[in-house]
Formats: structure tokens, C-alpha cells, sequence
């Protein structure tokens, strides 16, 4: 295997060699510690100050309302814990999705056997909540609404501002998981009222285990890791200096390349999303046609299994992901699919390959060659196409 | 995580196809579940003399039908009744705990071909009395996360 | 400032070129996500693997016993409210001591408003617990230990095999921090009744915002992060794949080079102790003689301020730290200074000097030359000295 | 952290030492709280002609200590007695929120070592009639973490 083909950014991505750059003195001569008071700590404390600056920066925040994490889980943790936690006097009900990430799903899950409730929205076949029925959900006891940016599996983007609207109407704290958002699309946490946000820097070009937790200045939140004073006493544990570095730099570029990155990777999603549509039957699009992240093109592919197909193509170099249940070891295919209706036997077809800065012109003509053969060989194998071949193709 | 001899039966499946007017065939699995195996015996004085199958499902699913169908090829009905999930996936130089499933249905399938080959031949297959390829198969690893 | 010495190494270290190294490829080019399938996604599954291992051998553990953080306080938050509410049907009481980290105490003081009750042990005045109290303070209500294996402060090594074994006989979970303790003492989990441990790469040598905790198979805990199935799903998050990769090879090198670095260390540090205390009067030295940790070295100077002394240091390019309260903002000097008795007046004029491997016998001897001139300068300035003076000096 | 005025005055200090038969002299602050600052004033015709310090405490303390001992140095009493600890912390270029009691001690220092000289001279000083200087002079900043 020579060529290696990465349409896996939505898992994880490179790390850009700017923001290496920026991170290396860090670990080795500008290490100190941002909580002493030499010069070795002062050094590092203005390197923290810098990023966060850089962070606040990118989406319309003040400098102290952004506080780092060891990663997107951890800010969704803490937001709906910290929240649901310190504002249990004023209600014990919680709005969420059922497309939600598990960091989300399971928090809530969690909180449910704590005596917290929770209202799960449902969306439509493209992935979009109903405004209408967030407005049902509320109650006097309603607490906290946590909805993502965007999904993960399928791209679909839901109407934030308008979300954010009623929250602020209503007096509930407003958290919103843009862990796939940031860096793909634009975010003023003041004009979409957001009181709380999670991100996190590998999907952005950035450094892993590091993320970040917008904090609306006044929201009541109890700490979800506690000890030393670092964050403003919020968040304890000594600063990953290197990493909230790298998180700082890859944000300043994610904001200042944002309409480039936009066009870059929409223009080489829909050329693939064409290539593919055109050669392939009986293959759905998934997630919203136009409200979707820049980068992600989703398929199922009928007849065939999402890993068998994954594995084909990772031996031709070409890296992308399924949600369907065999790669995950689990019976049901993802709660996204679920969600948005699609029958248990399409969703396992699934395919998701998500396109990155790095992306070239020429893998994405190579993927819609390949793709189309590796189908064909699986749909000869499977029990399930034959019944369809003589009448229909 | 899967083995070279995973991938190369995945990669290389031996034995895919039909058989027109098949002995026997087991169709174990469903479409919800995310596999379904489907297996054509040709047999004749007791031996299975061709076997092709049809497998919709993971890497792994395909390459435990692949590997069984080998298994059992040019044997008795008897020595085919014999053959365990455990002896497939030794066969392939072992199975992620999360995928040890496809290898019962491997085995089911098998056996279920040959019940329709007893049925239809109105023999007795005495090891086939508890054969009940309808349960339940799945037995659960770790699940991963996906990314 | 040309000079640079660094003598805060139980604040945080420099990594090591070989740590450096060995994380480099993990940022831009294996950067897969070890939950894909894909080739990336293995090949980073393999290295965390890999760093999972070491870190097993480091600590006489199993491989599946070690859980990788976000560095010790969540190490430390994880283990103790994970023990505490998954075993609050056996019990309400948990047992520590008052010189623990903050992340130890913080995490028990949250628990104490969430019904627990703690005991905080005592310390003499060289910082140990008394095995008696110990056994004194457990009730049948008792479900957890938690106590440091080496004091951040003072350095003092506690007992903890002997620890171990009375809660092993009392069916007691034993947690302990052994943030200080790991890469400068022999660390046998199953020798020393550990059921709990929690580790920090920044202190070894290794990369900030990666920790560990070790959870004996059986032990029964909640989660501190939900989310994604990572970590044998029991701490959701992308993991920090470079960072990981650079703790194993942190313990690894530890470990290897453990005899040769304490040698190392203790011969400089009682070089240091020895010059200061012999050119300086009114000078106390803290903590335990024998059991403590190889590189630290803690003074109380009489009649100064430790911040002072510490930016005297400063302006030499002498990195150090205090448990003055001066350095923190608050009212008070440390907790730990003030538990073993130390009078307010005296804490306040503590010195923490840290020596690691990159400390050099000359960066000692200048040390041992400056500090007595600055304790000098500072003294001529402060009132209470004036009036010992005249009497005794 | 400090600006380049508190690091000059912390490490070049004006006017250390003592005055022997001093006029006035003032000490407030505590060895318990970690700062204790000692004020001698030489007094004549209502001029403070000479002004010495002594302090122990933290690099702000001295700091303002040095600085406040400046700002009154050939002033009259009147105008020592306007002497804020705001004046101070501008005169410093700022200082750290967790520092700002610093810049009271001082200032109480000042007040103290007046208020001392008033008594022995049996003057009343208006401006000193609600200074309380020994009660509790603490404000709190932000508390760093020990690393
Ligand atoms: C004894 C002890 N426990 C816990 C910690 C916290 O570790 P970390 O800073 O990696 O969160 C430290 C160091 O800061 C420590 O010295
Ligand atoms: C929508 C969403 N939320 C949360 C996460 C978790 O972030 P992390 O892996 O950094 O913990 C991810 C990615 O894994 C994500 O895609």
C-alpha cells in the first residue's frame, strides 16, 4: 500500500505544521509550569494567555470565558454536569437530541439516574430538529438545553441562532457541542446566544487531548475537575502548555482560512458526492442537502456492509469511516442513522468520507474510480442484491 | 485487527457464488442484524462434492464463509457436521472478541444447509435435534467508539 | 539573564529529547484516530497500545489495568468520586490526610456537600500519618483510602505498603496519588495493596496534560467522563495519542534509569542542603529525614518572605517555589506547612528546591553561593530580623 | 506578573533602615499574614525631611514600601496625609489584583508612623481620626495554585 488516501478528518485530523511549530519550544525549553512564578512560569503563562486570547478570538468571546479541557468529552461533561449540578434548585429537565454524540448522550444518560430528566428531540430524515417541538419540550423545570452544532455522522447544521433565541427567551442555559462546527463554520457566540460551547483542537488541525469550554460570563457551574486554581479555579490540573499552544494557533488559522477552507473542501465534497451519485445505483445521500458541514459526504450504499466496504477500501489506502453496527461491535447500526429513519439493512451500507484541508483533486477522482468497483464486488457477494439484479439492473 | 488470513479470505473469498439446484441451503442471519449468510451444498453419496455462498456482512462475515466453505469441501455430511465456530476461527489465525459472532454464523450456516439437504432428502441428522439457527447468535466484545 | 537554573522539577519537568522524538511522527503523519479502522486508525491504536504496556511494566501492573487521563488531578477526581458514588450503597466514609494535593482534598470537600463524610488524618511534624490513626478512623461505613504516596511540598514518602496492607485486610479500596512518587521510587502496585494510583507524564519527563490512573481489575468505579467507548469505555475522549505515546516512553526511560537518576538527584540535593544549612543561621529544613523524595529539598527561612526570596532567585535566573502564602494570593501559608505545625511566621519564609537530571553539581554550588547573600539582603530589610540581631548574630 | 517599577523598587529599595530617635514611627501588618511594614519618620517644621522602612513580606510589599517612602519624602504632613494606596499602585505601574493590599499597607504605614508622630507630639490630626490601622487590610485576588 503506497498511496494513503485521509477522508477521516471528522475523526481526527492532522496536525498542521504551524501549529507543530508553534507547540515544540514548549516541551522541551519553554516548559515551566503557568502556575510558578519565575521566569519559566511567566513564560508559559503568557503562552496560555496568548491562545486564549486567539480562542476568544475566533468566536466572538471575551478572554475569560474561555476555558481549556482535555478534549471536547470532557467540555461536554462538564457543561451538562457542571450545569445540571449547580442549578438543580432551579430544575432537574434537560432538552437534548437523539442525534447528539455519546459524550452528550451518555452524560445525559447519566444524569438521568441521578434523578435529572431528560426530553431526547427527535429530527427529520435530514437531521434537523423542530423548533416547534423544542418549544413543547420546555417546562418550568427545564434547566439546560444541550444541542449540537453540527452532527458528527451525517454534517446536518441546526438553526443555532434560532435555537439560541429561544433559549435566551425562555431563561434556560443554552450548551452546544461545536466540536464539528468550529473551524467549518462561522460562530459568534453573542449573536447565536450561546451560553456554553465545546470544542476541540484535533479536529481542527490542532493537537489531541486538548479542548476548550465556552463559559458565558454569570452562568452557575459547579467544576468538574477540582484541585488547583488554574482556569480561574474552574478547572484544575496543570495547563497542557504545548497542546493549549497548538489549539491556540490552529484556531487563529481555522478563522483566518475559514471561507478558503469552506470553498476548498465543499467544492471537493460535491465533486465526490456527483462521482459517486452518477456511477452507483441504489445508493442514498444522507444528512441535510444544503445545512451540512463543508467537508462531509455520507452514502449508504444498499446491499452491502458498511466495514466490509471500509476494509476494501483501506486496502486500496483510502481511510474512511461507517456507522454501521460492525465497526463499532454493536447490533444496531449508529443512533444517527436510527434517527433520521433509515431502515437497520441500508443503514449498515453506510459510508462516511469527510474531506480535509489536505485533500486533493486527484484522491477525490481516485476514490469515485474505486469506490464504484469495491460496491460492485461486495453486491456479488451479497444474498441481498441478487434478489434485485434480474428485475432492476 | 484482523489477521492476515482474515484478510486474505475477505480479500480473496473462496467459493463465492450459487449452486443452481443446489443439495441444500442455509440462509442463517438477517439484514437487520447486518449479516445474513448464505450457503448451497452440492452433495452426492454423502459427500459434499461443491459448496458456494453468498455473504452480506463485515470483513469478518465474509471471511468465515469463505473459510468454512473450505472446510467443508470435498468431506462427509458427518465430518461437516462437526465443524465448530472454534474451528473456524483458529482457521484463521483468531477473531477479534467483538466479531467471534460471524464464526458461529459460519457454523449455523453450514448446519442449516445441511438440515435442508436431511429435510429434503428425508433423513435424520440426530446432531442437528438441537439446532436452532434462529437464536440469537451475537455474542458482544467491547464496542469501539466511533470516531 | 543569561544563566538559567531550573530547581522546580516537582512543579513540572522538561521533557527529554527521546520523549520529544518519539511523539513527533504522531502529530502530522501517524495521526490517525485509534478508534478507526482504517490503516491510521490501527497503526495509532498500536502505538497506545505500546505506551500502555510500559506503563504497565513501570508500575508491576496489567496493561488492561491502566487508564490513560487527561493528566493527576483528573487522575485523582476520577478515582475518588468514581469510587465514592459507585460504592455509596456499602458506605459513606472516606479516609484521607490534610496534606494532600489540592486535587485530593477539592474532590473530598465536594464530596462532604454531597453527603460523604472524610476524615482528614494528621501528620507529624515531619509529615508522616500515623498508622494508628489510620486504623482509628476506619469505620464499617469506611469505603475508601485515599492518601498520597510522596508529599508535592515537603517530600515526604509515607508508608504505603503498610497502608496497603490494612486496607487490603479491612476490604478497604486503597487509592493513592502517586503523581510525585512515580519515576523516584519502586512502585509495585500488587507488593504495596494499591487498588488505585494515580500518575502525571509532566512530572517524569514527559509530555504536560497526559495522566494515568491504574484501577485493579474488580474494583468497581464510575466514570468521570462519558462519552465514546475509549479506554476500555470507561474514559470517553478522542485519546492524546502523541501524548500517551510520550508518557510510555517517560516511564520506560524512568524506570530504566531509575537507581542511576535517584543517585543522581540525592547527591545534589544534599549538597545543596548541606551548603545552605551550613552557611545560613536561623534556617529550618522540612520534612522527613529518610523518607523523602530523592530531589526535594525544603527550607523555612526565618524572619523573610518566600516571595521575596523567590523573585531574589529570579532576578539570578534561580528557578524555585514556596508554600508561602504571598505566592498564591491567600491569607495563609499551605495547607502542608501549616499541618506539620509550622508557625505561620516561619511557613511563610519556605523555600522548595526540586532537582531532577538535568541539574548540574555547578548550578548547585552557585545556588549554595547566592541564595545565603539573598536570605542576607532580604533580612537586612526586615523588621523582626533586627530584633535577633543585636542578641544572637 | 510586576511591572519594571515593582521590580526596580523590589530590588534596589529607597530608603531602607532605621532613623534612631525617629519623630514618628508607624508598624502595621502581621508576621502571621506575611507582611509587616515598619515606618520612621524625621519631622521638622511640619516637613518630613527623612523617611526610612523596613519590611518583610512579598516582592509588592517591599516594593510599595520603597515607593510610598519616595512619595512622601520632603512633603509636608498635610500632604503625606493624602497619600492613597491607589497613589501607590499607579506610582508602581499597576499591580497584580492579588497585591493591592500591599499598596494599603503601605499607605497605612504612612498613616500610622503620622498618627504615632501626632501622639508624641500631643497634635490631632483630623484626617487620622477613623484610621483604624490594625484592622483587617486583605483583599483577596485570584489564589494561583502552588505548582
Ligand atoms: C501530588 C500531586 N498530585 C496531583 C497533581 C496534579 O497533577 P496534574 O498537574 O498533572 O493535574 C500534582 C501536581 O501538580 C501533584 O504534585
Ligand atoms: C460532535 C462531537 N462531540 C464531541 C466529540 C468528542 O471530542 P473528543 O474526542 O475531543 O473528546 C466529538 C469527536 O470525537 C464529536 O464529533
Amino acid at each position: 500500500m503506497n498511496k494513503r488516501i485521509y477522508l477521516d478528518y471528522s475523526a481526527t485530523t492532522p496536525m498542521k505544521q504551524e501549529v507543530l511549530e508553534e507547540m515544540l519550544p514548549y516541551f522541551t525549553e519553554r516548559f515551566g509550569n503557568p502556575s510558578s512564578i519565575h521566569s519559566f512560569g511567566r513564560e508559559a503563562k503568557q503562552a496560555i494567555d496568548q491562545a486564549r486570547s486567539r480562542l476568544a478570538k475566533a468566536i466572538g468571546a471575551k478572554q475569560d470565558e474561555i476555558y481549556f479541557t482535555g478534549g471536547g468529552s470532557e467540555a461536554d461533561n462538564w457543561a451538562i454536569k457542571g450545569v445540571a449540578y449547580a442549578n438543580r434548585d432551579k430544575g432537574n429537565h434537560i432538552i437534548t437530541t437523539k442525534i447528539e454524540h455519546h459524550a452528550v448522550l451518555h452524560t445525559c444518560e447519566y444524569l438521568e439516574k441521578d434523578g435529572f430528566e431528560v426530553t431526547y428531540l427527535d429530527v427529520d430524515e435530514y437531521g434537523m430538529i423542530s423548533l416547534e417541538q423544542l418549544r413543547n419540550a420546555i417546562t418550568d423545570r427545564t434547566i439546560l438545553i444541550t444541542l449540537m452544532f453540527a452532527n458528527n455522522e451525517i454534517g446536518t447544521i441546526q438553526p443555532i441562532g434560532e435555537i439560541g433565541a429561544i433559549a435566551r427567551e425562555k431563561g434556560i442555559y443554552f450548551h452546544t457541542d461545536a466540536v464539528q462546527a468550529l473551524g467549518n463554520v462561522k460562530i459568534d457566540v453573542n449573536a447565536l446566544n450561546i451560553d456554553l460551547m465545546s470544542m476541540s483542537a484535533h479536529k481542527i488541525y490542532g493537537p489531541k487531548g486538548v479542548g476548550g469550554l465556552y463559559i458565558r460570563k454569570g452562568v452557575k457551574i459547579h467544576s468538574l475537575i477540582h484541585g488547583g486554581a488554574q482556569e480561574r479555579r474552574r478547572r484544575a490540573g496543570t495547563e497542557n502548555l504545548p497542546g493549549i499552544v497548538g489549539f491556540g494557533k490552529a484556531a487563529e488559522l481555522a478563522i483566518e482560512n475559514l471561507d478558503g477552507h469552506i470553498r476548498h473542501v465543499k467544492d471537493l465534497r460535491d465533486r465526490l458526492i456527483k462521482g459517486i451519485m452518477d456511477k452507483v445505483d441504489y445508493v442514498r445521500f444522507n444528512g441535510h442537502p444544503e445545512n451540512r458541514l463543508p467537508g462531509n459526504a455520507h452514502f449508504a450504499f444498499e446491499f452491502i456492509e458498511g466495514e466490509s466496504l471500509l476494509l476494501s477500501l483501506d486496502m486500496l489506502g483510502i481511510a474512511g469511516s461507517s456507522g454501521s453496527a460492525c465497526t463499532s461491535g454493536s447490533l444496531d447500526p449508529s443512533h444517527v442513522l436510527m434517527a433520521i429513519g433509515l431502515p437497520h439493512e441500508i443503514a449498515h451500507g453506510s459510508l462516511r468520507l469527510t474531506i480535509g484541508d489536505f485533500t486533493t483533486a486527484e484522491e477525490i477522482d481516485y476514490v469515485i474510480n474505486e469506490l464504484p468497483k469495491i460496491v460492485d464486488r461486495l453486491r456479488q457477494m451479497s444474498p441481498l442484491y441478487e434478489k434485485v439484479k434480474g428485475g432492476q439492473k | 485487527m484482523y489477521s492476515e488470513k482474515v484478510m486474505d479470505h475477505f480479500m480473496n473469498p473462496r467459493n463465492v457464488g450459487e449452486i443452481e439446484n443446489a443439495d441444500g441451503i442455509g440462509e442463517v442471519g438477517n439484514a437487520k442484524c447486518g449479516d445474513i449468510m448464505k450457503m448451497y451444498l452440492k452433495i452426492e453419496n454423502d459427500v459434499i462434492v461443491d459448496v458456494k455462498f453468498k455473504t452480506f456482512g463485515c470483513g469478518s462475515a465474509i471471511a468465515t464463509s469463505s473459510i468454512a466453505t473450505e472446510m467443508i469441501k470435498g468431506k462427509t455430511i458427518q465430518e461437516a457436521l462437526k465443524l465448530t465456530n472454534q474451528a473456524v476461527v483458529e482457521a484463521l489465525d483468531g477473531l477479534p472478541p467483538q466479531k467471534i459472532h460471524c464464526s458461529v454464523l459460519a457454523e449455523q450456516a453450514v448446519k442449516s444447509a445441511l438440515l435442508d439437504y436431511a429435510k429434503k432428502h428425508h433423513i435424520t441428522l440426530d446432531e442437528l435435534n438441537d439446532f436452532h439457527p434462529d437464536e440469537d447468535h451475537h455474542e458482544h466484545g467491547e464496542e469501539y467508539e466511533e470516531a
